[in-house]
C-alpha cells in the first residue's frame, strides 16, 4: 500500500502558505510539483556533472553525454518505445507538435490531402494545423464533442476517407476524457493514414504503451510529469522520422556542413539543433523515476479514487449549483474536474478559492473550440495528482461557499 | 471573505449584478469593438454612437466575462454617454493611470506602458465610481479584466473619431 | 577590485576532481558553469512558486509569471534593448535563429533576394539559411575571412548590394575575433538591409548594447552566460517583431482560435507557443545578477588580461609548436584560443589534457566552413570566463607537455 | 602518462606513425566510400578493389583523424587485404563486438545497437593486432573513432558486393 501521505510530504512547495493557509494545489493538469527528488537531480548535474554534451572527449563532457542519452533510454521504455532513438527532446509538447507538423506535415501535406483532429484538442494540436494549411492547402477535418463530452465517432470513416493523418488527445484537458486510441489508430490504418497523439495529459497519469496505443507518433511534456519546464518530447517510429527533413537547423542536428549546403546527422540528433536541456533531462529522468517508483498502476488507482471523492463531494455539498463536465463516471475518465459554479464567473470562482489557498484554473484552459462546444465561455478546472488528497477536495468544496456567499445573484 | 473586500466592493458588485447599458446599437451610425482577454476568456463588445460635435450619445457593451471586467464596462458606459470623444479619451487615461502601476509590471513592460499610457493621470478628471475598481491593483492578474473594456472603448472611439 | 579567487568559489563544479586531480575547466564558449546561486535560484523557484504562467490567478501563478516577466525587464535591461516586450525567450540561441529566418525570412525573403552572412559563422547561423534557401530560393552570400581572422570586408558593399539581411556573429566562438558590428550595421542599412546578430558568444563577456550595435536583431543563449541549459533568446525592434508572422503554433501565443483560424497575441508571447521555461528564466535572471554583480567592464578586463596571459605562457612553453589561430592583440579579441599543438590531433590534445584535469574542446567547433578556410579539420580549443585564473592556463600550458611524449613523431 | 596506457598501446601509436595501405585506388575498378565523425570532424575515405571471387585485392586509405580513427583504419586495412567479402564482414562483426559494450550505451541505443550488431562475435575471427583497441572501450567517446573506418568499409562492401 503506497504512503500518499508520505508522497505529499516529497513535494516542497506544498509545504508553503499562502493568504496565511496552506496551499492546496489543483491545477496539476497545467502544471504538476515536483518532488525533492527531481529538484536536487538538477542541482547536482550542475553541481557535479555540467557540460555540453555530443561535443567533448574530457570526463564531464562524457558523464554529461551519457545522462542526457541515459534518460533518452528511460523515457523510451517508460512509454514502450520499440527503440531509443526514436524519442526526440524538444522544450514542450508544443514544440513537438510544431516538429511533426512542420516536418512530417510540410513534407507530406498539400492541396487535396486532409489532417483530421477533434473538437476536445489543446491549442498545441490546433493551431500548427491552421498554420500549415494555410500555406500547404490542405483541409482540416474535425471530429465533434458529444454533449456528455466523448468524441462523436459516428462518422469517422467519412472523416478519414482520404485523410493522411489523424491527430488526437489521448485525455482532454478540459473534460478528462479519456479517448479510445488503439480503435482510432486502428481506423486510421485502415484509411492508409498515420495517427499521432497528443499524450501531454496521458503520460503523467496512466502507464503508456505507445505500441499498444498503435501509435505512428506521440507528443508528451516535462513539466505536467513531475519533471521541469523546458522539456519535452515526441516519439515516432524510426523509419517515419527518417523520413523525415530536418526542423531547426543549426549544431548537433548536421553531418556535414559546407558554403554550399548540408547533411543531417541521425535520427534523434537530426531534430536536436543547438545545445540540449541537459539539466532538464536529467531531471525528468528522475521524475520517472519517482513515477515509476511509485507504480503507474497505483497512481492511476489513486487518481480514479480520488476523481471519484471528488465528483460525489462536490456534488453532494453543492448540488444543482454545480456543473462537472464531461464523462460521469471516474474510471473513465482522468482526474481533471472542469466545473461551472452558479452564475459565478470562472475568473471569480478563481479568485474566491485562491483567498483559501485553494489553486484552480479558470480560463478556456486553451481549448476555444472545445469550450465553444460547450458553450460555456470558460470554467474552473480542478485536476488531481499523486500528491493531492481527499483533505484537499474537502477544502475545495468548503471554499467554494465563499463564492456563493459574495455573488449570490 | 476576508482579503478579497478590496476587489469586490459592494459598487463592483452591484454593476456586475445589474449592468448598465448593456445590449446593442445598429452599426452604422454606431462604430463596434471587441476585445479579449486570452488569460481568461473574456470577451467585450462596446458600441457607441459619435454624433457630429463629436459627443457620445449612446453606448452599448455586449460580451461576458467576469464581475471585475463586466463592472469595469458597466462604470465605463454610465461615465462616457453624453461625454465627447475627448473627454472620453481623458476618462480612459485617468483609468489605466489608476491601474498602471501594476499593469505595467505584470506585461513585464513598465517602461513601455509609462510611455504609452501619456502623462500622469489629469487631475480635473473625476473617476468618481470607477475609483472603487482601484482595488483591483492588489491582484494584478485582474488588471487586465478591468482594462479590457476601456482598451475596446479607445480602439471604437479611434474607428469613430481618428485622431 | 574583484576578489576572483572568491569568484572560483562561487562555483561548485569547479571544487571537484576528475581523474584524481582538480579540475580545470576551460570550456566556456561551449557552455559555462553556473554560480550556487545560480542553481539555488532555480531549486527555490520550485520549491516554493512554480506554476505556470499566463493562465492562472492564484497567488503562485501570479509570481510565477512575476517572475518570468521580471527576467524578461532584466534581459532588456542587460542588452540595453528599448523596450522589455522586444525579448522573446527560446529554448537557445539555435531556436533563435530559427524563429528569425522561418518567421522574417519565410516572410521576406525570396527569389532574387540575397542573405549576407561570414565564413566564421556558427552552424546556427548557417544552417537554417541553406534550409530556407532551398525552399525561398534566395542567394546566401559569404563574407570571407583572412589568414589572421577577420573579415575581409574589402568587398562588403557589393555582398550587400541587393542584400535584405546581413546574418553576423559578434564574436567568433573558434577565433575569438570580434567583428565591428556598428560599422557592420551601418553598412547593411546604407544598403538598405537589415542586421542580425549573433550574439551568443558576445553577451556573456562583453557588456552589451542592442542600440549602440545598430543591430536589428540579436540572439544569445543562457548556457553560456552562467545560466541554465533550456533558454535563450531574439530581441528585435518591436515593429518588427510586430511585422512578423507566428513561428510555433499553440497555447500563449494565441489571442482567438476557433474551427476556421486563430489570431496571434501581443508581442513577444506571440512569438512563445507553449508552457516556457520558467525555472530556467529565473536562472538565467540570477546569471543576469551574478554578472552585474561583477560588473560586464570586470569580467572583460580580467578576459582581456587572461588571454593574454594565455596567449604567453603557452607560446613562451612551447614556441613553434603550438599555433594559437586569431587576432594576435588580446584586446582585440575574446577569451577563446583556438590552436593546434604540433602534428597531435586535436581529438588527442583533448584527450590528453582530459587526463590531467584539463578540459578543453577539440573539434570543428560547429564551423566546420572556418576550418575549411583555416585548411585545419579540427582545432582544440580553450576558452575562459569569470572563474578561471592563471594557475589553470598553467595547467593547461603543463599538460601540453603530455602530448608532446606520448605522440612525439 | 598515467591513465592513458590503455588507450594509446604501443602497436596503435606505431600504426598512427606509419599508417598502412594509405592512398587511393581508381574508381572504377575500385568501390569509395567515405565516413564522418561528427563529434570531432574526422573524415576517412575507404577504397576497396574487389575481385570476381569476392576477394579484397587492395585496399587503401584516405582521409585524415585522430590517432585512434588513424590507427584503426591502418590496421583494418592490413587485417582484410586479400580477404573475401564474407571474411571481412565477419571482422567488422567482431570488431563491432570488441567495441559495442560501450557504443550502445553512447548512442542511450543498446538494445537497437545489440540487434543491428547481429550474433556474438564469432570466436573463430581472429582480430590479432586489433585487439590492442580493445581498451578504447574504456574511453566512451572513442569509440565512434574506432568504428569509424569499419562503419565506413561495411559501407564499401555494400557497394562492391551487394548482399
Ligand atoms: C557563435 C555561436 N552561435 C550560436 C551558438 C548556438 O548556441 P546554442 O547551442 O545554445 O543554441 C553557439 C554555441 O554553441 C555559438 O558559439
Ligand atoms: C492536451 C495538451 N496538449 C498539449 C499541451 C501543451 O503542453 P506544453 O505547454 O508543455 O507545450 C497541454 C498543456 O498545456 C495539454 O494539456
Amino acid at each position: 500500500m503506497t504512503d500518499w501521505a508520505a508522497v505529499k510530504k516529497d513535494f516542497p512547495l506544498l509545504r508553503r502558505q499562502v493568504h496565511g493557509t496552506p496551499i492546496v494545489y489543483l491545477d496539476s493538469s497545467n502544471t504538476s510539483q515536483k518532488p525533492q527528488s527531481v529538484i536536487d537531480a538538477m542541482s547536482a548535474y550542475y553541481e557535479t556533472v555540467n557540460a555540453n554534451v555530443h561535443r567533448g572527449s574530457y570526463e564531464i563532457a562524457v558523464k554529461a553525454t551519457e545522462a542526457l542519452e541515459q534518460v533518452r533510454a528511460k523515457v523510451a521504455r517508460f512509454i514502450n518505445a520499440p527503440a531509443t532513438n526514436e524519442v526526440v527532446f524538444t522544450k514542450n509538447a508544443t514544440e513537438a507538435m510544431n516538429l511533426l507538423a512542420r516536418s512530417w506535415g510540410g513534407a507530406n501535406l498539400g492541396p487535396g490531402d486532409a489532417v483530421v483532429i477533434s473538437e476536445m484538442e489543446h491549442h498545441a494540436n490546433i493551431v500548427p494545423w491552421h498554420m500549415l494549411a494555410a500555406e500547404k492547402g490542405f483541409e482540416l477535418r474535425w471530429i465533434s464533442v458529444t454533449a456528455d463530452g466523448h468524441l462523436d465517432l459516428s462518422d469517422l470513416d467519412q472523416l478519414l476517407d482520404g485523410a493522411k493523418l489523424l491527430s488526437i488527445t489521448a485525455m482532454s484537458n478540459v473534460l478528462g476524457t479519456l479517448n479510445p486510441v488503439p480503435r482510432l489508430a486502428e481506423a486510421a490504418h485502415r484509411h492508409d493514414a498515420l495517427i499521432a497523439v497528443d499524450a501531454s495529459q496521458y503520460v503523467p497519469h496512466i502507464a503508456t504503451d505507445v505500441q499498444a496505443m498503435g501509435a505512428d507518433f506521440m507528443v508528451f511534456t516535462g513539466h505536467k510529469m513531475l519533471g521541469p519546464m523546458g522539456i519535452g518530447g515526441l516519439w515516432a517510429h524510426a523509419e517515419i522520422l527518417e523520413s523525415m527533413p530536418p526542423f531547426l537547423g543549426g549544431g548537433e542536428m548536421i553531418l556535414q556542413v559546407t558554403k554550399e549546403g548540408f547533411t543531417t546527422n541521425e535520427i534523434p540528433w537530426k531534430f536536436e539543433a543547438g545545445t540540449p536541456m541537459v539539466a532538464e533531462a536529467v531531471g525528468l529522468g528522475a521524475a520517472i523515476d519517482y513515477l515509476e517508483n511509485l507504480g503507474m498502476d497505483e497512481v492511476r488507482r489513486h487518481e480514479v479514487e480520488l476523481t471519484g471523492y471528488a465528483m460525489r463531494s462536490l456534488t453532494e455539498r453543492h448540488g444543482d449549483k454545480i456543473t462537472i463536465h464531461g464523462p460521469s463516471e471516474p474510471a473513465e475518465r482522468g482526474g481533471v474536474l472542469s466545473f461551472v459554479y452558479d452564475d459565478v464567473h470562472p475568473h471569480d470562482v478563481a479568485q474566491v478559492l485562491d483567498q483559501a489557498g485553494v489553486c484552480v484554473r479558470a480560463g478556456h484552459h486553451c481549448a476555444k473550440p472545445l469550450l465553444r462546444t460547450l458553450g460555456v465561455p470558460a470554467t474552473s478546472r480542478a485536476s488531481l495528482y499523486v500528491y493531492n488528497d481527499e483533505s484537499d477536495i474537502d477544502c475545495l468544496a468548503e471554499s467554494l461557499d465563499s463564492a456563493s456567499d459574495i455573488f449570490s445573484l | 471573505m476576508p482579503g478579497l473586500e478590496d476587489l469586490y466592493r459592494e459598487i463592483i458588485l452591484d454593476h456586475y449584478r445589474s449592468p448598465r447599458n448593456r445590449g446593442e446599437l445598429d452599426t452604422p451610425p454606431a462604430v463596434r469593438a471587441e476585445g479579449f482577454n486570452p488569460l481568461c476568456g473574456d470577451e467585450i463588445v462596446v458600441y457607441i454612437d459619435v454624433d457630429d460635435n463629436s459627443i457620445i450619445n449612446d453606448v452599448a457593451i455586449g460580451g461576458q466575462g467576469c464581475s471585475i471586467s463586466q463592472s469595469s464596462a458597466s462604470m465605463m458606459s454610465a461615465a462616457i454617454k453624453g461625454k465627447t470623444v475627448s473627454e472620453a479619451r481623458k476618462l480612459i487615461g485617468a483609468f489605466k493611470g489608476l491601474m498602471s502601476i501594476h499593469e505595467g509590471e505584470l506585461d513585464g513592460d513598465a517602461a513601455e506602458s509609462d510611455r504609452d499610457h501619456g502623462p500622469e493621470a489629469d487631475p480635473d478628471i473625476r473617476l468618481g465610481d470607477l475609483e472603487a475598481l482601484k482595488g483591483v491593483v492588489k491582484f494584478p492578474v485582474r488588471i487586465k479584466c478591468a482594462t479590457l473594456s476601456w482598451n475596446t472603448l479607445a480602439q471604437a472611439l479611434g474607428e469613430a473619431s481618428p485622431v
